[in-house]
């Protein structure tokens, strides 16, 4: 962290507050653009409540698509938030300080909008209240059966979504109430609500600090089964060799930090570039998120190798038809070997070099081009899978997506940056307060004639 | 207690800490310390206060994993149907749901622990001044009545930017 | 409670002509939907049983092998532990029944049925007028968005237990036969309870010759294939 | 992290002179005292004990069949995942740039000199080993081309372990270098010219000291790849393709990380003795058990959850063959030891970690090391002897689970030699290489210290680029 520009407390509120209260303009005219394709997404669903499931491209034997598909990538992005936050804080790194609440956001976000896709997904969509918490059907004195692994998601989902959501707002206190000082109107009325009284007192202080340990530890173990239990929709079915496979859960839950650590990489360039954030956004703290994509992407390839050698190790023929489908098939060997360039094979040699690391416009195609990679690979497991299920070659079949789900999926992009800009336009999505702390506990060692930045450490 | 609370509010963080030592040498000790950014506690030398917060994940974690065997052991019980040849009581899901209730009910009862221990929410926000979000340190302390002028004299001596004093209504 | 009854049925593979009267007699019996062209392009026609059609050997010797292929009503169905919402499940006569208005559509069952047997209502079904008459009324007509599937013709099952129970007899073998097995010309399907020992079905599936499709997953399958006699025949199944 | 406190000891440590470093790390390397000759001695009789269980097991049961040598398997398992293991808790902090690590670095590396033993034991291992042809092994012999890949499986598992072995005393020599030439200054006799060879006249420039970085962080990555890997391999090759039919794939992932936690175990009970019989309690201090208490916690979590995930996966699917293997690994012949497996490597140390008390001190962590040291032992007994009992290897799939297999006297013996045989090969390394990192102590002296907060006093730590 060598030459950081010392910032007093009203840099760091006129600077992170100005997307809050000195709004640009292309703001705005980015939230319409994005509006158009959130828009046409709820355009497509409601057609495919009227019309019908047909609407999809779906057939016997690939009843799951696009949709489950793209499914699995927001969970899985939406695990950059709490891999992060959570992690980082409890490595006590200094660089998470920008990116903490970014991720969380991100993980917000992405999961809510996961969570709208088995609700497109339904035959029924009316009726989905009847498979999760806490809508159970009790009138009728049926009750779920929790042995489905579809119960299990929701909860653990719902778990997810809540304790992430609260983590978020708690953390928020402190920013909200600069926020009450320095706003007015209507707006200063409902940031002073918001801000349940902030005074910022050293009490208040200290528990936001334990919060933040407390809770990362508390909520890392929910990330990791919530991807876990997505990852047994697929594991646990017999029927689909391809998918029946016990590394899924790890293998799934490594793959989704792989692709959200990315997608957090990625949302910070924007930031970065959009609100003219270099002071707080550092190279260094790319820097840092590039090397810990090395080490991340290094043990994802491990598992990928593992999973995918698995599948030829007991060489029976549903799984070897599966793999030859995969490898050889027109348009699964292009999509297969795309992947493996998109996801490790282009990205990961160029992290290595330091001038790499250190270039955001770099950084950001690169962790682009890996989620990338990351939906195709959701989409090489899921797909061609199905299509292969059983040695019963008759049933054999293959799947092309309709332009709805097509739809669908493009908006389901849109509806998380709209939330996240969203956000970002009441809320700092830098934290203030971690950005004054890093003032604070920034300092230096004399070692011999350099100086050597160092930090404060409470432990 | 005839109380009245007066806030001095202090430029630089080294006047803080002089006027917090002041503050001890004339034996008040508890004043509370408002900041605008997460100073480590005791760094003026000021009273740590301790809190229970480290329970409420426990209570949380047990009432969650109780609620949640219940409803699952619950649930099969009610509408004993065979699927899959599975026993109707079926343990590894609902260990599964119960793992998630557990982690559910730790993590809301940690909130809500935070929030209380931080005595928050305030409905009124009581002395204060919006420049401590900007760099300012404030100092408050309920003295009686008769005190104000002895303490507003001290942080004075401690060149406070601004001293305010809570109006008699209190 | 204990099973009484096991419905069950054996299917000869000798026998079948592959001439799909039995689907067609199905699709008249359960109310099926229209299957026209777009639907069989599309891989979602409905048919509850179906000719599953198998090449074998080379060019001259081919031989089209015929395995009609219809729900095995599994003792351990993996279809059903992974329903959500117990729309289907196994019931004390070794049925594995679905409950239309309980179903939501997630199609996992669908997913986790090894032999694709089980089948997604993309479209509302729609009946030409001259046809409605033609629709039997003891059969419920599926909404879209759930799934449907062979139900061993359930309703013809529940009138003969009325029946004999108002003629107040036991239910004997041959009593109860489904629309497939009634319209069979070479008897290949026979139908009856496999834990009555003396019922056809029951001796033809300790015959020797019976194998069970995909039997190396352990569902306990109720539905039996037997062998062709031709010795050198090796199809596809008799691997699993 | 919260709740802070006076670091009392690493106070000391951080006044300490490089001087007195020297003198007390290197005093007590050079000292041998009466007490651990005879540990030594003791030591070495349990080794010749277990040679003796060898030759007796191979007297009788002979080296052409795999089935009477699954205990001898687990004892390479077991050493691979403990000693083997150890270096990465090296390796993964001072990649991390982080201080804690310092002190024990060296202990940690140390442990490889137990690779001599591996190498030894492999040897039998692959004498009994059926051969890959017709039956599913990860190389995938004779799938591809008659005879393709040459010498599977035995080839690729020798090349795996000695390159293993090789990289982990490379590791051990390179971090030891600029302590080696420390020593060399006031060393006498044969330790002079010892040190003087090994230390291959390092001065400690810029130049050389840029090249140790560089140097550590290559071999510790590569360490970190081949462990895995090693791991990956033993566990494929000695226990799961003798099971046929077994693609239970987060196996091999599973043991891999079984690694890591047993890793952490075994450098806290080393450093809890070294930092008692050496007098180091300066240098190894609460920080160090505090820190790895946490990563022993979380790895002890990912344990469970590892095999969580491949058992829900074989218990919901309860196809006839994942029946099988359930009842092979776990619910069989093997139930308790699986579940005293269970409680030592899981329940205790999640019980026990859980309060900070209990990771904030030294006693704590270190008993939960012990729980987790057995747990790991066990595990290794369970999966390679219920593997090794299966006699039809080239079968489709297991469509009957054996009965277990309890040890002989042999095979006890055999345990203990493994076991004692490792701690020995320690041992005798304790009076070659300084057991503390001098120069990686001095320079973490150089990059903290204690500095008031205002009133606060706070330890400073810096992060060079």
């Amino acid at each position: 962290m060598q030459q950081r520009p010392a910032l007093t407390e009203i840099d760091i509120n006129r600077d992170l507050l100005r997307p809050i209260l000195a709004t640009p303009m292309w703001f705005y005219g980015l939230l319409m653009f994005l509006g158009i394709f959130v828009a046409a997404a709820l355009g497509a669903f409601a057609w495919a409540i009227n019309h019908g499931t047909g609407v999809y491209g779906l057939n016997r034997p690939v009843m799951w698509g696009f949709l489950l598909v793209n499914f699995v990538f927001w969970v899985g992005i939406s695990h950059a938030g709490v891999m992060l936050s959570a992690i980082l804080r409890l490595c006590n790194a200094e660089w998470r300080r920008p990116a903490t609440r970014a991720a969380e956001v991100l993980t917000v976000f992405a999961l809510g909008t996961a969570a709208l896709h088995p609700l497109f997904h339904l035959g029924r969509p009316w009726r989905i209240y009847w498979s999760m918490p806490p809508g159970y059907d009790f009138g009728r004195g049926i009750w779920p059966d929790i042995r489905s692994p579809f119960v299990w998601d929701p909860t653990a989902i719902s778990t997810y979504l809540t304790s992430t959501a609260l983590f978020v707002g708690l953390l928020l206190l402190p920013d909200i109430a600069v926020l009450r000082d320095r706003s007015s109107g209507m707006m200063q009325r409902v940031y002073s609500m918001l801000s349940l009284g902030w005074r910022g007192n050293t009490r208040q202080w200290k528990l936001q600090v334990i919060a933040g340990f407390l809770l990362s530890a508390l909520i890392l173990p929910v990330f990791v089964s919530v991807h876990s239990i997505v990852s047994w929709d697929f594991a646990v079915q017999i029927a689909v060799e391809g998918w029946n496979a016990t590394i899924f859960a790890p293998y799934f839950v490594i793959g989704a930090v792989h692709s959200g650590v990315a997608g957090v990489i990625s949302i910070l360039a924007l930031l970065r570039w959009m609100f003219k954030w270099e002071n707080y956004i550092r190279d260094d703290h790319f820097d840092a998120l590039a090397r810990l994509m090395i080490v991340v992407a290094v043990g994802w390839f491990y598992f990928f190798i593992i999973e995918f050698m698995m599948g030829f190790y007991p060489n029976e023929e549903p799984e070897l038809s599966l793999r030859a489908l995969q490898l050889t098939e027109w348009p699964f060997n292009a999509a297969f070997i795309l992947f493996a360039l998109t996801s490790f094979f282009i990205p990961v040699p160029l992290w290595l070099f330091r001038k790499v690391r250190r270039n955001v416009a770099l950084m950001f195609w690169t962790t682009i081009l890996v989620n990338i990679g990351m939906w195709l690979e959701r989409f090489l497991i899921i797909i061609p899978s199905l299509m292969r299920k059983q040695v019963l070659t008759f049933n054999w079949g293959s799947y092309n997506p309709s332009p709805i789900e097509l739809i669908l999926v493009g908006g389901s992009f849109a509806m998380v940056f709209t939330g996240v800009l969203t956000f970002a336009k009441f809320f700092p999505i830098i934290p203030l307060s971690d950005a004054k702390e890093g003032e604070i506990m920034a300092t230096e060692i004399r070692v011999g004639k350099v100086m050597v930045p160092a930090a404060y450490r409470e432990e | 207690m005839a109380g009245r609370s007066i806030l001095g509010l202090f430029k630089e963080v080294d006047e803080a800490v002089e006027a917090a030592d002041k503050l001890k040498e004339n034996g008040i000790d508890d004043f509370e310390v408002l900041t605008g950014s997460p100073y480590p506690e005791g760094a003026f030398g000021e009273k740590v206060s301790n809190h229970r917060l480290y329970v409420w994940p426990l209570v949380g974690a047990a009432l969650g994993f109780s609620i949640a065997i219940l409803v699952t052991a619950g649930t099969q019980l009610a509408y004993p149907v065979v699927t899959g040849g599975k026993p109707i009581l079926a343990l590894p899901p609902m260990f599964i749901i119960a793992y998630e209730g557990t982690m559910l009910g730790a993590i809301l009862s940690t909130i809500i622990g935070v929030i209380f221990e931080s005595r928050l929410p305030k409905a009124k926000l009581g002395l204060y001044d919006t420049r401590i979000t900007e760099g300012y340190i404030g100092l408050s302390v309920v003295v009686p009545d008769g005190n104000t002028d002895r303490v507003d004299a001290l942080f004075k001596a401690a060149n406070a930017a601004d001293v305010k004093l809570e109006p008699v209504s209190a | 409670m204990a099973v009484e009854r096991k419905w069950g049925m054996a299917v000869d593979a000798d026998k079948c002509t592959g001439c799909q009267a039995c689907v067609v007699s199905c699709q008249a019996e359960n109310n099926i939907p229209l299957n026209e062209s777009d639907h069989f392009l599309q891989r979602r026609a409905i048919q509850w049983i179906r000719i599953e059609r198998y090449w074998e050997g080379n060019f001259p010797e081919v031989k089209a092998r015929f395995v009609p292929m219809l729900c095995q009503h599994c003792e351990n169905a993996p279809c059903e532990p992974v329903c959500p919402v117990f729309a289907t499940y196994h019931n004390n006569e070794g049925l594995n029944v679905q409950v239309y208005n309980r179903c939501i559509g997630t199609r996992f069952c669908a997913n986790n049925d090894p032999w694709n047997v089980r089948f997604f209502n993309f479209w509302e079904p729609v009946w030409p007028e001259t046809m409605r008459n033609q629709l039997n009324s003891d059969v419920t007509i599926r909404s879209r968005g759930i799934m449907e599937k062979c139900s061993f013709c359930v309703q013809r099952i529940r009138r003969t237990v009325r029946e004999v129970t108002r003629e107040g007899r036991e239910i004997v073998d041959g009593d109860v036969t489904p629309a497939c097995v009634q319209s069979c010309p070479t008897n290949a399907l026979v139908f009856g309870d496999l834990n009555d020992p003396d019922s056809q079905v029951d001796k033809l599936r300790k015959g020797g010759r019976q194998y069970r499709i995909l039997d190396h997953l352990g569902t306990e399958p109720s539905v039996y294939y037997l062998k062709k006699v031709d010795p050198h025949a090796v199809t596809e199944e008799s691997h699993a | 992290m919260h709740n802070g406190g006076p670091h009392g000891h690493h106070v000391d440590l951080l006044e300490r002179t490089s001087a007195e470093v020297n003198k007390e790390v290197l005093g007590w390397t050079t000292r041998t005292s009466s007490k651990y000759w005879l540990l030594v001695l003791a030591l070495a009789a349990v080794t010749v004990l277990g040679v003796i269980g060898f030759i007796m097991k191979a007297g009788d049961g002979g080296l052409d069949s795999h089935l009477p040598w699954g205990y001898l398997a687990a004892g390479l398992a077991f050493v691979l995942t403990t000693s083997l293991s150890a270096p990465l808790i090296a390796i993964a902090p001072r990649l991390a740039k982080a201080h804690w690590t310092r002190p024990i670095s060296r202990i940690a590396e140390l442990w490889s000199v137990a690779g001599l033993l591996v190498l030894l034991i492999m040897i039998p291992l692959l004498i009994t080993l059926p051969s890959a042809a017709d039956r599913n092994t990860m190389w995938f012999y004779n799938k591809i081309a008659e005879g393709w890949p040459p010498g599977a499986p035995y080839l690729y598992i020798v090349l795996t372990l000695v390159f293993l072995v090789i990289n982990g005393f490379g590791l051990l020599w390179a971090s030891a270098i600029p302590d080696f030439a420390a020593a060399r200054e006031n060393a006498t006799g044969w330790r002079k010219t010892w040190y003087t060879r090994l230390s291959l006249g390092w001065v400690g420039t810029k130049r050389q000291w840029r090249a140790l970085r560089a140097g550590l962080g290559v071999l510790g990555a590569l360490y970190f790849m081949f462990l895995v890997f090693a791991h990956t391999v033993v566990s494929f090759d000695f226990a799961q393709s003798l099971v046929p039919g077994q693609r239970d794939s987060i196996f091999p992932t599973w043991q891999a990380l079984g690694g890591i936690q047993a890793a952490l175990a075994t450098v806290i009970v080393t450093a809890f003795i070294v930092r008692l019989a050496g007098g180091f309690k300066d240098y190894i201090n609460i920080n160090q058990f505090w820190s790895l208490a946490k990563l022993m916690l979380a790895s002890s979590l990912l344990w469970m959850y590892f095999w969580w995930s491949g058992f829900i996966v074989l218990w919901y699917g309860k196809t006839p063959l994942q029946q099988n293997l359930l009842d092979l690994m776990w619910f069989g012949p093997y139930l308790t030891i699986f579940i005293m497996t269970i409680l030592l490597s899981f329940a205790a140390p999640l019980l026990l970690l859980m309060w900070n008390g209990v990771r904030k001190s030294i006693l704590g962590p270190t008993i939960v090391a012990v729980l987790i040291l057995a747990g790991a032992f066990l595990d290794k007994i369970r999966i390679y002897v219920s593997s090794y009992s299966i006699e039809d290897v080239n079968a489709h799939a297991l469509d009957h689970v054996p009965a277990g297999v309890t040890p002989e006297s042999a095979d006890i013996m055999i345990l203990m030699g493994v076991v004692s045989g490792s701690i020995l090969l320690f041992t005798l390394a304790l009076k070659f290489v300084p057991i503390i990192n001098m120069w990686e102590v001095r320079e973490g002296m150089l990059l903290q210290e204690i500095r008031p907060l205002k009133k606060l006093p706070l330890k400073v730590i810096a992060k060079p680029e």
